[in-house]
């Protein structure tokens, strides 16, 4: 069963590389070509949704693999999520420039009536495009090698590391509330106006971004998919299944788990700058570590150790959400607790693992 | 002998005289009392609050003898109009809804009613601390040595000419010597402002040993400066004096707000060890990560509520009882969870996050469709409430004074239960070999369950402890699981005592910081201290030794 | 720890480091007075011990007599409370961690047969084998010819030829031991701690296996751990007794053999 | 085969989304009306209780003979307290749904989420909860209180008639506190309150260890002068806040607490005992005695079959929100977004409590103002109130930055950020 999982030249693998690839150009070609009233029209609305999916995904995919390749429980993945999300968030603020409601140029509205003099040095430079896309693989990548530094280091694994991990989390999530830190306390960073001159309300924009979500899910899913499959990765799941054995080869365990932590930690920060502009604010309770803990689900329910499986099961916990929201309003925690439990006893392998046991069943 | 009988008439007939006139004129005395009290007890019916307060001065005056038990009734809620009847009553709350009444005036029996069938008298703050006022004037000269004293001391910083002349003629006949050193503390406080500047500054001398506030407050205003930087206090002896005066009394009051501070420190480290130590089974014995722990903790303190439901007038009864019953309660259902779900995920520890999160959200849910969203009220009976006046710079609220007690009670019988019991012995075998355990006969797949209704048991007996200082709604658990998990990862995995210290020593750093830093901030501090400790220590406070840690 | 020397370690390739070893005047592996202790129990008192390049070394001991905690302290896993551990002549092994250690040649065969389940037999080869070990080289790396006819040459030695596309963790037991055997020599290591090999090994198997380790010997220097007796006699030269974390005796199997206080320690161990 | 089935499945997923957008040919029957409100989460200890009012209210109306013929239909979603998943439930009423309104929304960072959205699709929202201010949106109606009608109330009431001389001005740390307590320090400042008798405290979300600071409110008041708290702290952190101050002796007759954010429902959750004299300052309490609110409690346990249910502010701003919406339509004669925004300025309706709330120009009405201290029975006792309305401001006069600015959403001006200053209106999105 279990070496059935990683085997190497998946067909679902390539699957899923097609299903997003048709999904990322096809959408949106759909979209710009059909007229508003076509039935294969996507709306804003559904734009915006699945494109939020898609940079779900992404976190889910970079989750997997620093939890199912290095066998790292991250339960703090969201922060680095967050922390793009912040950057790309204070780019935006910047570029509303004078057209905030009390019409000061420097400074976002919330600076304003908090009394705010002038900016803080950290919003400085954030106002060039460039400089936020630096920031949003740098912030994150950043964190992650400090923390992930000290940690590995210092050999600290298995519950500890998840701990503290939530702890970093949740201090950050406590730091974010403060309105002294500037950037926006509760109400976090909204209203945004336009990116790049152009206006974050126009469907243009809502298609480009979507067709970047997918982009960067599509590439991220085989830059993730080299990078396991080569020895690096190789290194990592033995790490991941006999990490005292890897010292002993030779291997600097705790280079090679950074090396991962942080790779991970830029492409939840690329995930999270791209989920800002299609939901339209950022807040300090994308810290939250319930919020980590949804993302630690979804890859469980997709099934770890497979990248697609990340991928499969981010979109569809949020597709159900989504529904199950509308739908049944009251009973929708009932449905998600009880999917949880039960995938956990019922589905170990997650979706994927169920669905490749059943597929292989019938072929053979 | 013979003129007696003579006299004797006439004596009668003047004794009748008086005895007769007597009476007359007491009756008239008495029916003018009657009279006021009625008139004062029609002003209060009214419900314009200036009659009220007009009523309530009359009643403080008149000197009539139902005046303090009306004024007493009045304070605590309990004065009632029957609707039906407009007769000004004292009511006792009996069930719900039924009161015994009594009728204001002559303390009649006037049997049952029911909540609907009366109309409460209320009052605004202004005339509150006016009826606490007047009783406290009128009870200076109460029978009992203890409420003179409280009286005294309700009045200490509120003194007037009347009261003073009241507290002077008190002095002379008092007996209690406690009693008496409060009265001469008061006339001191007196001498202090008023008297002759050498008396002024005796009594300074003296008050400076004293822990009071009246005293500080007072001697604040001998050094402070007007607006155009002139002292208020002219005379520079006195100004002098009491500079060195505050200076002693700063000092006393500096050490017990170190004090202070530990006690707040401990209360809100028993807070987190109660809430923690169940986890420090359950994840710390059993390496179960269990999210649903928090939502334990809930179901206890709902227990706590329905017992209360059940129980309305025995508010102490039900919480005492509730102990109990939270623990069966959240022990039943860790066991349910343990045996449906956690069995199935031993040595998965991360697989039994990913489920017990889910059940999480279903108990959660569930309680809301149970109880609804909202927030549900535990009453907190009277010996909970309040607080240990050690003197005015000190006092010790009791409720937390009681959750550390109890947090200790707790975490020493679950270490008896570890060490002495059977239970116990074989917990600790099957923790640090499962499969030699088994080999050896021990029941290990009831040792799990116990262990985890064990641990559970304990998280419904902190619900009832919070059900006492918070919420008790759907979210009580969310708020304390990540704090929990804190405690027991700093404390070392599998270390009951090691818990116990980190509680204790993140609660007391968390009250030290908070004055520096701000209640946000000193969570910050130490979240990221404990990161950095982690590094240091990756196996907490007391780390488990020997070979089998490795694995 | 000296971390500069490790990273050096880590990228050197072999023949700098035996230059750096220098063994021209002594034993290549120099453990002195070395004493570890777990909780007041002396898992190793004032151990001296001495192995001379290319020598094929077997300490044997009742249990608990420091074998594994020795090996723990050559290959960095357990730090000594005192005493001195050195490679050569100047690599002082108590500066280094443990893959500065296995970087610098010597490397080790554990216990348990510990190889890495979820890769095949290739592949695990292709772990252990020596070269540059920082991630960024390996994320780029590629086997050259020479490597992969290195692989071929162990698979066939290892006489996992036909099983090289298989994981690792359908093997057999004596497999995984000879599979760990072969990732120890793709290491290409100066010193073998090798801890019982033949655990769980057919009487065919065990043959093979000594007659390995014996064709191995003089190119590397190799201690083994071993309870059975008859296997050491088949291949030591030197045989070491360690009881209570110390050396008891020294020689040759023969001396061992007839030593009244070896056989009364294994005997009072028996009891 | 295998390809397939992925495959398959993911596109059934796109297109089934794609597909559910195809409108609902029975929408045309009914008019929609979206309640955005958390049923689940931190938030829904509030919010249920409003989705409740919303179907109350549009039941009646229902009963009534509907709006313009047509029968009111509710559209309940749940935001789950997930600030972004608001903005996107807004979008789905607004796009899938079509509603012709929306009422929502609690805290204001699930406002500000949503607030993009409504003013891209044009939508209306009713918004019913007390809040900072320094906003005014063409497409929402504020129908809570503006800290000009409950903040600077209670401190006249509190410096006039109880006297206060020293303050502490706690709160949660958000952004209503926070704006709160600048606009009351600027307040008390101009009325010559001093630095030093002013304490400012930010605590935050939940917060539930209240020992340090109830015990420096403690030295702070005991200092001689009156002293009074001003309490912006949010829901949940009340109960142990309150507890802690009775329990360490601080009564409300030595320092009285006056809070914006406590109200019948949260007192009902609440062992009352500790909080009996403090204060609270609202629009509406459901202990004032008129025959409109007798009705309105009366259909509200009716409704909810619960005796012993209590109503609340937020409670009235929604049904003063939707039956002035009700006027509006009834008054455009259509339910279209831009007709509904110019209709509703003006429209009337009496209060529960009396008097009559206006829709102002700038988006807000005008309402009461009550300051009542709490029962032990978990009402409130009115103890003060203004004798007329209130009309709500959105850009408060105490802070220096908003001064300028008003907001007036009829011709000319038009806008809900119009600096006099400048003459200038920034950052419309429309």
């Amino acid at each position: 069963m279990k070496h059935l999982l990683f085997a190497h030249h998946d067909k679902f693998s390539r699957t899923i590389v097609l299903a997003l690839a048709i999904l990322t150009i096809g959408i949106p070609l759909l979209t710009l070509l059909t007229p508003v009233e076509s039935v294969f029209h996507c709306s804003a609305y559904t734009l915006s949704l699945l494109g939020k999916y898609l940079t779900f995904a992404l976190v889910g995919l970079s989750l997997d693999l620093v939890w199912g390749y290095c066998g790292i429980l991250a339960l703090g993945q969201g922060a680095f999520f967050a922390l793009g999300g912040y950057v790309m968030g204070m780019y935006l603020m910047r570029q509303i420039g004078a057209r905030g409601v009390y019409g000061n140029p420097e400074l976002p509205d919330f600076m304003v009536f908090l009394n705010w003099q002038e900016l803080p040095w950290y919003w400085l430079g954030v106002n060039h495009f460039g400089v936020m896309l630096l920031l949003v693989g740098l912030v994150p990548g950043l964190l992650a090698w400090v923390f992930g530094g000290l940690a590995f280091r210092s050999r600290v694994t298995g519950v500890y590391l998840s701990i503290i991990t939530q702890a970093l989390t949740y201090a950050l999530l406590l730091a974010f509330f403060r309105n002294e830190m500037g950037f926006g306390g509760n109400n976090g960073l909204t209203d945004f106006k336009d990116i790049l001159g152009f206006n974050c309300q126009s469907e243009a924009v809502r298609v480009a971004l979507f067709f970047l979500s997918g982009l960067a899910l599509l590439g991220s899913y085989l830059l993730c998919h080299a990078v396991v499959h080569s020895k690096l990765g190789r290194v990592v799941m033995a790490i991941r299944d006999q990490e005292a054995r890897v010292r002993f080869l030779g291997y600097r365990v705790e280079l090679f788990k950074l090396w991962i932590f942080v790779f991970a930690a830029i492409l939840a920060g690329i995930a999270g700058a791209l989920y800002v502009p299609q939901v339209g604010i950022i807040n300090p309770s994308e810290f939250s570590p319930l919020n980590s803990l949804e993302i630690v689900i979804w890859v469980a329910i997709g099934g770890r150790g497979t990248l697609y499986g990340a991928i499969i099961g981010a979109i569809l916990v949020n597709y159900g959400k989504t529904v199950l929201t509308g739908l049944l309003p009251e009973a929708w925690l009932y449905i998600l607790g009880s999917l949880f439990v039960l995938v956990t006893l019922l589905l170990p392998q997650g979706l994927v693992g169920w669905l490749r046991s059943y597929t292989k069943e019938r072929s053979a | 002998m013979n003129t007696l009988p003579r006299c004797y008439f006439l004596q009668c007939v003047s004794y009748l005289l008086l005895v007769f006139s007597l009476s007359f004129i007491s009756a008239a005395e008495a029916s003018d009392s009657v009279a006021s009290l009625q008139a004062s007890l029609g002003l209060l019916k009214q419900t314009s609050m200036t009659a009220r307060k007009q009523a309530i001065t009359q009643l403080g005056e008149g000197h009539q003898p139902r005046s303090l038990a009306i004024l007493h009734a009045l304070l605590v809620g309990q004065l009632f109009i029957i609707k039906s009847t407009d007769k000004m009553v004292i009511a006792e709350a009996q069930a719900e809804q039924a009161f015994t009444v009594y009728e204001a005036e002559s303390n009649q029996d006037l049997g049952q009613f029911s909540g609907a069938e009366l109309s409460k008298i209320s009052l605004t703050n202004a005339l509150r601390s006016q009826v606490r006022k007047l009783i406290a004037e009128l009870e200076i000269n109460a029978e009992h040595p203890a409420t003179r004293l409280a009286a005294l001391k309700e009045c200490d910083a509120t003194v007037d000419e009347h009261l003073l002349s009241i507290i002077k003629a008190r002095l002379p006949i008092e007996t209690d010597a406690q009693v008496k050193q409060a009265i001469q503390q008061v006339l001191l406080l007196q001498h202090m402002t008023q008297g002759a500047k050498g008396e002024r500054i005796a009594a300074i001398k003296v008050l400076k040993n004293e822990d009071s506030l009246a005293v500080v407050n007072q001697l604040k205003t001998f050094v402070e400066k007007d607006s155009e930087g002139q002292y208020l206090e002219t005379d520079a002896d006195i100004r002098h004096v009491a500079e060195a005066a505050l200076t002693t009394i700063t000092q006393r009051m500096q050490w017990y707000a170190g004090i202070e501070t530990i006690f707040f420190g401990l209360s809100l480290g028993a807070v987190l060890v109660l809430s923690a130590i169940g986890l420090a089974i359950t994840f710390g014995v059993m390496g179960v990560i269990n999210m649903a722990h928090g939502e334990l903790m809930m179901l206890g303190a709902y227990t706590t509520y329905v017992l209360q439901q059940l129980l309305p007038n025995h508010t102490g009864l039900s919480l005492l009882l509730a102990i109990p019953a939270a623990f069966l309660m959240s022990a039943a259902v860790g066991m349910l969870i343990e045996r449906g779900i956690i069995r199935f995920l031993y040595g998965r520890p991360l697989e039994t996050l990913l489920a017990t999160f889910g059940v999480s959200l279903l108990l959660q849910q569930l309680v809301r469709s149970i109880f609804s969203p909202l927030n549900k009220s535990v009453a907190t009976p009277q010996w909970l409430s309040g607080s240990w006046q050690v003197n005015d710079f000190l006092s010790l609220t009791w409720n937390r004074f009681y959750i550390l007690v109890f947090c200790l009670v707790v975490f020493v019988a679950l270490m008896q239960i570890l060490k002495r019991t059977r239970l116990g012995l074989e917990v600790r075998a099957v923790a640090q070999n499962r499969t030699m355990a088994k080999a050896m006969g021990i029941p290990t797949a009831r040792v799990d369950a116990l262990t985890f209704g064990l641990g559970s048991g304990i998280a419904g007996v902190a619900g009832v402890a919070l059900s006492q200082i918070t919420n008790v709604g759907p979210n009580l658990g969310q708020a304390y699981i990540v704090d929990s998990f804190m405690v027991v990862v700093f404390g070392g995995v599998g270390n009951l005592l090691g818990t116990l210290v980190a509680g204790f020593s993140l609660g007391i750093a968390n009250k030290f910081l908070e004055p520096f830093a701000g209640a946000v901030l000193a969570k910050i501090v130490l979240l990221i201290f404990i990161i950095l400790f982690i590094q240091k220590h990756p196996r907490g406070l007391f780390p488990q030794k020997g070979r089998a840690a490795d694995s | 720890m000296n971390r500069q020397l490790a990273q050096t370690l880590a990228a050197t390739p072999l023949p700098a480091i035996d230059a750096m070893l220098d063994t021209r005047h002594g034993p290549i592996l120099y453990l002195e007075d070395v004493s570890v202790s777990f909780d007041g129990f002396k898992a190793l008192n004032h151990l001296s011990l001495y192995i001379t390049t290319g020598e094929l070394r077997c300490l044997i001991g009742p249990n608990g007599a420091g074998k594994t905690t020795l090996m723990d302290v050559i290959t960095g896993k357990t730090r000594p409370d005192s005493g001195a551990v050195f490679f050569g002549q100047r690599i002082d092994l108590l500066e280094l961690d443990e893959p500065a250690i296995a970087q610098a040649g010597i490397c080790r065969k554990f216990q348990k047969p510990s190889v890495f389940e979820a890769l095949t037999v290739f592949e695990n080869l292709e772990l252990a084998l020596h070269t540059n070990k920082n991630p960024w080289h390996t994320l780029f790396f590629c086997l050259t010819p020479r490597q992969r006819e290195r692989i071929d040459e162990v698979l066939i030695t290892i006489g996992l030829r036909n099983h090289s596309q298989h994981f690792a963790g359908i093997l057999s037991h004596g497999q995984k031991q000879w599979l760990e055997i072969g990732m120890l020599l793709m290491q290409e290591p100066k010193v073998m701690l090798v801890d019982e090999p033949i655990a769980g090994m057919t009487q065919h198997e065990i043959e093979r296996t000594a007659e390995l380790l014996l064709s191995l010997q003089g190119q590397h220097t190799i201690v083994v751990v071993e309870h059975d007796m008859a296997f050491i006699r088949t291949i030591a030269d030197k045989v070491t007794v360690l009881h209570e974390g110390a050396v008891l005796t020294e020689g040759t199997m023969d001396e061992i053999h007839n030593d009244s206080r070896v056989i009364q320690v294994y005997l009072g161990a028996a009891c | 085969m295998k390809n397939y089935s992925v495959l398959s499945k993911k596109c059934f997923l796109m297109l089934s989304l794609c597909a559910s957008l195809v409108v609902n040919a029975q929408a045309e029957e009914t008019i929609k009306v979206g309640v955005l409100h958390s049923l689940s989460g931190t938030m829904a200890i509030s919010e249920t209780t409003l989705k409740d009012t919303m179907l109350m209210l549009i039941a009646e109306q229902n009963k009534k003979g509907g709006l313009l013929g047509k029968k009111l239909e509710a559209v309940v979603v749940d935001p789950a307290s997930n600030w972004p998943l608001f903005a996107e439930k807004a979008r789905e009423l607004l796009t899938k749904d079509k509603v012709s309104a929306i009422f929502g929304c609690w805290t204001s960072v699930s406002r500000k989420s949503v607030l993009p959205v409504i003013e891209e699709l044009n939508g209306v929202l009713f918004y019913p909860v007390q809040y900072e201010g320094e906003e005014s949106s063409k497409n929402v109606f504020y129908t809570g209180a503006a800290p000009n009608q409950q903040a600077i109330p209670a401190v006249d009431y509190l410096m006039n008639d109880l006297k206060v001389k020293r303050w502490v001005l706690a709160g949660t740390d958000y952004v209503y506190p926070r704006t709160t307590n600048k606009i009351l320090e600027a307040y008390l400042k101009a009325k010559g309150v001093a630095k030093k008798d002013i304490m400012i405290n930010y605590t935050p979300f939940g917060h539930s260890d209240w020992q340090s600071i109830v015990a420096d409110v403690k030295k702070f008041g005991s200092a001689g002068k009156k002293t009074a708290v001003v309490s912006t702290i949010n829901g949940d952190a009340n109960v142990p806040f309150y507890k802690e101050l009775g329990n360490q002796g601080v009564s409300a007759e030595n320092i009285p607490v006056v809070a914006f954010s406590v109200g019948e429902e949260e007192l009902s959750g609440v062992d009352t005992k500790p909080l009996v004299g403090h204060l609270a300052a609202w629009n509406y309490f459901m202990s004032v005695d008129t025959t409109k609110n007798a009705a309105f409690i009366k259909q509200w346990q009716d409704y909810i079959k619960n005796p012993k249910r209590v109503t609340n502010d937020p409670m009235e701003a929604h049904y003063l929100g939707f039956n002035m919406w009700v006027k509006a339509v009834e008054k455009a004669g259509t339910t279209d977004a831009d007709a509904v925004q110019k209709a509703m300025i003006g429209v009337e309706y009496p209060n529960l409590t009396g008097g009559i709330a206006k829709m102002l120009p700038n988006h807000h009405i005008s309402k009461p103002v009550l300051i009542g201290e709490i029962q032990d029975d978990g009402q409130f006792m009115t103890v003060w109130q203004t004798n007329k309305v209130v009309d709500g401001d959105a850009w408060s006069d105490f802070l220096p930055d908003s001064k300028p600015i008003i907001a007036d959403w009829t011709a000319p001006i038009q806008c809900g950020n119009y600096n006099t200053k400048t003459k200038k209106c920034s950052g419309q999105n429309y």
